[in-house]
């Protein structure tokens, strides 16, 4: 019996959560083999735990890989995806206060403006965003770190100008009103990728069956997830320790990010992203091809 | 009257600083600080919770183990640092570079030898408590009036036993201030040792709550930790009392001239 | 019997002590230079010679500050001397040993240890059996009149009891040679003369050598052999003078014995007539 | 000979930093570390040289410095103030005492969005966690260094006509002194920590911040020279405070 | 002159002192028990009744332990007796005070201050000016012999050195009340003469109430105009001798005195006849 040792993060692995809380719904998970769960607070710390060897597989954004690979000499394989910007679906957006003369992007000019993480996965489009709208995303605004987290409460104390939002801070927000959506990423581009499952690749390499049995219940705990919601629900608050009642507001509805019924990567939207983070100066030109494996990938049934 | 001031004087602090709080967040009307009672009423779901227990206790664990650990290198280090000057040259340069670094920073490489499971965050909690312990053992051993090494040295005492029997036993008031301010530095040191990569702990409640914009679970953590601490702490000063009754002021009036 | 005269100025570095009996302690052109806070040097003792036989009651008087327990300590081991050296036995003095018992002057107990378990160090140290060493620090503790003060804590007694812990303490692991600064300085006369007699019967039952610190010129003669007197100008020895006394001793005969007087007025007149004991003012 | 003295112990403190340095390059020359989490002591080094006479790596320097700083002051003044008002008045124990309790073990991170939200992004709240963190083995020292004050010292000064008050400072404050700078020694380190960690977390400057950016982009090379530079500022502020200290203790016994 | 017959037994409570003047301390029914470590009870002074007046000189003579260092502790307002109270001119003694000087065994010394720094430190707290104060510091410090050693931090001082700056630090203040307990106790022959010369010109000038505790007979004779006797059964007041012998004094007079030598004979004679001093062996 092997172990294979993840790394996982809040708010957005419904199908790992799962796994996590409900060993018993997966034939495999237990008895051929093993994880052993670590918590990360965030996906750099954990593509550096990848790149130490400290970890097997784990969650991670685009930018975040791309880093590991570019200056870590990491080597890994995108076997899933957790979440990511559906049209019509929820996007990751920038707000201001409802009296804010703030109009437009271009009204941010010298602005003090949140971002949840600098150069992290939101930058490359945002600064493509602003670069669009004639701003210098360098000079014009005065970028401040805010975790998504205390982002409302940083607007609404006048601590900056604008900020970005996620859920499930967004549908809180937004329930007690006072603030204006001013733009979101889906305005760079549709189908933003947020967090994917990758695995060392030479980890994978040498147990391709082991894989091969994780990412399979991957696939079939994004399928439980999205087929049961209500259970999906007190799975997530077991995990982040929230009443169902803040979650209930937005897990899989409508003002939620878009998952993919079987957790297969979307490769082409990465490419994209890659791309936007080549434009931006954040990354040198990178090919996707790199991180697919031609088996070990979702869906596997 | 005065009688019973003295015992209740820890709990009108605690309740002062309630209310402080109580009224400071209804003054600031803010999320992120929830008021005193929210809080507090956040408290019984968390202890109820056998998960949250197992975190808890996974957390004590480790730190039991860094601060026995701590002890174990710190005190001996520190009393050789005082009573030799070439010690004390040769650590004390080494120790002002290794202890300002932020140990979240060498993570990385931490995680590289010694992966991301309890040797971790042992570690970190190790380093938190070591750095008062030897620097407290070794003012302390400084300290020692030295006829009373001598006087040992003329029983016969050897360099190593004066070491144990005499600069032990005469830092001890100092070193003892300096483990407490390891067990505080080691509460600490437990909940942030998590921060980064958890698996278990009080930390991970904590910084998962932090993470999902629970406040009042955040600060309920915090009042329990804060409780921790002072048993903990009461713990502490039972054992010091015992440890160097020998040592308290003898007239207790000179100091309260208020 | 008429008065012996005394015989002052005996060369500093001749023998000391009773009979032909062989010089346990040599102390040979020793200094002692103390750099102050300050940054200056200050000479504490200056080209100290003595030699002290086995089992020699050897008294030290001087002015205070004189050096006199700076040279206690180098005869204990606990400084090395700037220059000249310090031999026992013949060998060099390199450090502190249970041959040698301080008493200090700040008395310098364990103050973590009962009265009792201060007594007792010593001999556990030693390697006594804890029953064996328990019943003789009882015993010494007895003698220096703390029985029923066994589990107070130093901070807990007076002055003079602190003093009498800390002879005990030297007592009673039999040190062969006894340093003792100002063992009796602050007891009260009753005290005192109970444990000088108490002393010298240690002294003459177990055959030790004593260096012995004091300021009392009646105490020094009484209990000598030999009475060293130094001088501050800086740290030097002044006068050897032997005591012409028999022993064993007993303060009433003495008392209506000639000799005994006069050498302690001798040695006060000496003290007199040197400017040195003049304070400058 | 005072001289040569010093030269040894110097040379001694140096031995165990070159050993280290050893060590170093030869977990990476021996491949224990690869390059990219560990990269060698030269290249680092170099890089160090080469920013520390670029300006913005000067200006990171001095905001994390003024932030230490302040944190430092401010923990000093009120950790003594309040461990010594402690030590000596018997209604100020019975309040504070139980307070330091409460507060002291706190892991102050958690209240850093707090701050954030009270202070802002900017100085104000890095100084105020440096404070926090810093405060209590300050405090903690300087209260049981002023609870075995000698007794008799404090007579001999009410004796001569010490007001009470100013015994604190002119007795109990020199003579728990020792303590005290332990306790600042200590409170200095863990600023130091602090300041790094409160800048990690979020800033736009200052060395933390140097470090997560290249953490985050793998420079590892960048990495390490804020690192070493922070460990090499602790290593004079330390000597500085040293001879503080040497100064302030001159009468009080050493080794 | 004949010899005056001695006074013995006293009644304690019973003014002291020079003359009609008032009683300055009044100790009425004190009593100082402590709790010791081991949780006992320990009488360390029992009902002890005294009045001192003013301007008088008191010397308290004991066996080790009887309690004198803490009757004076009581009366510095130090330590709260624990029954009865104490009166400094009809007003209780609730603490501290300027007008109360206190000299302690132990020396106390401010260990961060040089000598002249530890000296100067009464007289800058009366709020005098640093330059008069060192003046003032300067010229007791020649006084007690140190000159030269101004610069020295205690730790650099030997004991009887440490005494006389102790010394030196509560003169310079100028309390009108005294208590030395043993201030001399570490000083040689010669500097002790020298000091009790200077010490007796500063009370005949300034009028000073002297409390002293001592060891040495002769010294109390000597200096005093009462001497109280205590004994350790426990701490109690046994006899309050009046010394009646004219001033000024000069030592070369009274030993040709046959008084004095009674004085002290007689004292000495009423410590043998106690069981008490014995040593309990
Ligand atoms: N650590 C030191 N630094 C500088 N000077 C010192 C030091 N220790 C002692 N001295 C000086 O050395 C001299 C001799 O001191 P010592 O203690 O030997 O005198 P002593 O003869 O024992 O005097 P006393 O009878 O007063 O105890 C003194 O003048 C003292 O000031
Ligand atoms: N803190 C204390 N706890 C318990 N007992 C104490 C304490 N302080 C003093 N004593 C006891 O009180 C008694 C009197 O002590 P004190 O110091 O007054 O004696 P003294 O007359 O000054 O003796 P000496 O001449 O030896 O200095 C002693 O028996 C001592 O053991
Ligand atoms: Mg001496
Ligand atoms: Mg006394």
């Amino acid at each position: 019996q092997q172990t294979i040792r993840v790394g996982w993060t809040i708010p957005a692995e419904e199908s790992k959560y799962w796994m996590m809380k409900r060993p018993t719904e997966f034939p495999d998970l237990g008895k051929t083999y093993n994880i052993e769960w670590t918590q990360f607070q965030g996906t750099a710390p954990m593509t550096q735990a990848l790149a130490a060897g400290a970890l097997d597989c784990a969650t991670q954004a685009p930018l975040s890989l791309a880093n590991g690979v570019v200056g870590g000499g990491l080597k890994a394989y995108i076997v899933a995806q957790h979440v990511y910007e559906k049209p019509g679906g929820f996007s990751v957006y920038w707000a201001v206060k409802d009296d804010s003369p703030i109009k437009t992007i271009a009204d941010l000019k010298g602005k003090t403006v949140g971002i949840s993480v600098i150069g992290g996965g939101t930058q490359g489009p945002f600064n493509m965003l602003l670069k669009q709208a004639g701003l210098d995303p360098a000079k014009d605004i005065k970028l401040v770190e805010v975790g998504f987290a205390v982002s409302e409460d940083a607007l609404r104390q006048g601590r900056v100008d604008a900020v970005n939002m996620n859920q499930p801070f967004a549908a809180r927000a937004e329930a007690k009103g006072g603030t204006r959506k001013l733009f979101q990423l889906s305005q760079a581009m549709p189908n933003i990728v947020h967090i994917l499952e990758a695995c060392r690749a030479d980890f994978v390499d040498k147990n391709p069956d082991l894989v091969k049995a994780y990412v399979r219940d991957i696939t079939a705990g994004m399928k439980k997830a999205l087929a049961n919601r209500d259970e999906t629900l007190k799975v997530v608050s077991e995990v982040m320790k929230a009443p169902v009642a803040v979650i209930d507001t937005y897990l899989l509805k409508d003002n939620d990010f878009g998952r993919d019924p079987v957790a297969a990567p979307n490769f082409e939207a990465i490419q994209k992203m890659l791309d936007i983070y080549a434009d931006t100066g954040m990354l040198p030109k990178l090919d996707v091809a790199q991180f697919k494996h031609p088996t070990i990938v979702a869906p596997i049934q | 009257m005065k009688g019973l001031l003295k015992p209740l004087a820890p709990v009108l602090a605690c309740c002062g600083l309630l209310l402080a709080w109580q009224l400071a967040s209804l003054g600031l009307k803010n999320d992120s600080f929830p008021t005193a009672l929210e809080s507090l009423r956040a408290v019984p779901p968390i202890l109820s919770d056998k998960d949250a227990l197992i975190n808890i206790l996974a957390s004590l664990r480790r730190m039991a183990i860094g601060f026995a650990l701590a002890l174990a290198f710190s005190i001996p280090l520190g009393l050789l640092m005082g009573r030799s000057r070439s010690t004390a040259a040769f650590c004390n340069p080494l120790l002002m570079l290794i202890y300002p670094v932020p140990k979240a920073a060498l993570m990385p490489i931490i995680m590289l030898w010694l992966g991301v499971g309890d040797i971790s965050k042992t570690l970190v909690i190790f380093l938190g408590v070591s750095l008062p312990v030897i620097y407290h053992s070794f003012e302390g051993a400084k300290a020692v009036e030295e006829k009373m090494l001598w006087s040992g040295a003329a029983m016969g005492l050897s360099a190593g036993e004066r070491l144990l029997r005499i600069v032990l036993p005469a830092a001890l008031p100092e070193i003892l201030t300096g483990c407490r301010t390891g067990l505080v530095l080691a509460l600490i040191t437990m909940v942030t040792s998590e921060m980064i990569a958890r698996q278990s702990g009080a930390g991970n409640i904590l910084f998962n709550a932090l993470d999902m914009g629970q406040y009042d679970t955040v600060f309920a953590m915090i009042i329990i930790i804060g409780a921790m601490g002072i048993c903990l702490d009461a713990v502490f000063e039972v054992i010091r009392g015992w440890l160097v009754r020998w040592s308290e002021p003898q007239f207790d009036m000179p100091l309260s001239f208020s | 019997m008429g008065v012996t005269p005394i015989r002052p100025g005996q060369l500093a570095g001749v023998p000391l002590g009773r009979g032909p009996a062989e010089p346990i302690i040599e102390i040979d052109h020793v200094s002692q230079v103390f750099k102050t806070s300050s940054r200056r040097d200050h000479t504490a003792l200056s080209d100290i010679s003595l030699s002290v036989e086995e089992g020699a009651f050897v008294s030290i008087l001087g002015p205070s500050g004189c050096g006199k327990s700076t040279l206690l300590y180098i005869v204990g081991g606990f400084v090395s001397p700037t220059s000249g050296t310090a031999k026992m036995k013949g060998k060099a003095i390199t450090g502190p040993g249970p041959d040698r018992g301080p008493v200090f002057q700040e008395f310098a107990l364990f103050p973590w240890k009962s009265v009792l378990g201060n007594v007792m160090y010593g001999p556990l140290q030693q390697g006594m059996k804890p029953g064996k060493a328990e019943t003789r620090a009882r015993a010494l503790i007895a003698m220096v009149g703390l029985t029923g003060f066994e589990k107070f804590y130093p901070k807990e007694l007076s002055g003079g009891m602190k003093q009498r812990v800390a002879l005990a303490r030297t007592l009673a692991y039999g040190p062969e040679v006894l340093l003792m600064d100002e063992p009796f300085g602050a007891l009260d006369a009753h005290t005192r003369t109970r444990l000088q007699n108490d002393l010298l019967e240690i002294w003459e039952r177990d055959r030790k050598t004593v260096l012995f610190v004091t300021h009392s010129v009646e105490e020094a003669v009484f209990l000598s052999d030999k009475v060293v007197m130094m001088s501050r100008s800086p740290g030097c020895i002044r006068e050897v003078i032997d005591i012409d006394l028999p022993r064993p001793r007993r303060r009433e005969e003495l008392l209506l014995d000639p000799r005994y007087q006069k050498y302690i007025v001798d040695i006060e007149r000496m003290f007199d007539d040197s400017g040195d004991n003049e304070l400058p003012s | 000979m005072m001289t040569t003295r010093t030269t040894n112990e110097l040379l001694l403190g140096a031995a165990p930093i070159v050993l280290v340095l050893l060590l170093w390059q030869g977990l990476v020359s021996y491949g224990y570390a690869p390059a990219t989490l560990l990269p060698p002591p030269g290249q680092v080094f170099q890089r160090m040289a080469q920013l520390l006479t670029s300006v913005t790596f000067q200006q990171d320097i001095a905001a994390t410095l003024f932030r230490l700083f302040a944190g430092f002051a401010i923990a000093v003044v009120i950790g003594v103030a309040a461990g010594i008002a402690a030590a000596v008045s018997p209604p100020v124990n019975a309040v504070i005492r139980p307070i330091v309790r409460v507060l002291a073990p706190l892991p102050k991170v958690a209240l850093y969005p707090a701050f954030l939200l009270l202070l802002g992004f900017g100085h104000e709240s890095k100084i105020m966690l440096v404070a926090a963190d810093a405060l209590f083995p300050i405090l903690l020292s300087t209260y049981y260094g002023a609870t075995t004050v000698e007794q008799k010292l404090i007579w001999s000064a009410l004796a001569a006509g010490t007001p009470p008050r100013d015994v604190l400072w002119k007795v109990v404050l020199p003579a728990a002194m020792p303590s005290i700078l332990t306790g600042c020694r200590i409170g200095l380190v863990i600023s130091c920590i602090v300041v790094f960690l409160a800048e990690m977390i979020t800033s736009t400057d200052g060395l933390g911040h140097v470090l997560v950016t290249a953490a985050r982009t793998f420079q590892a090379v960048d990495m390490f020279v804020p690192l070493i530079t922070i460990s090499l500022l602790g290593l004079i502020l330390n000597g500085l405070l040293q001879g503080l200290r040497a100064y302030l203790l001159r009468g009080f016994p050493s080794v």
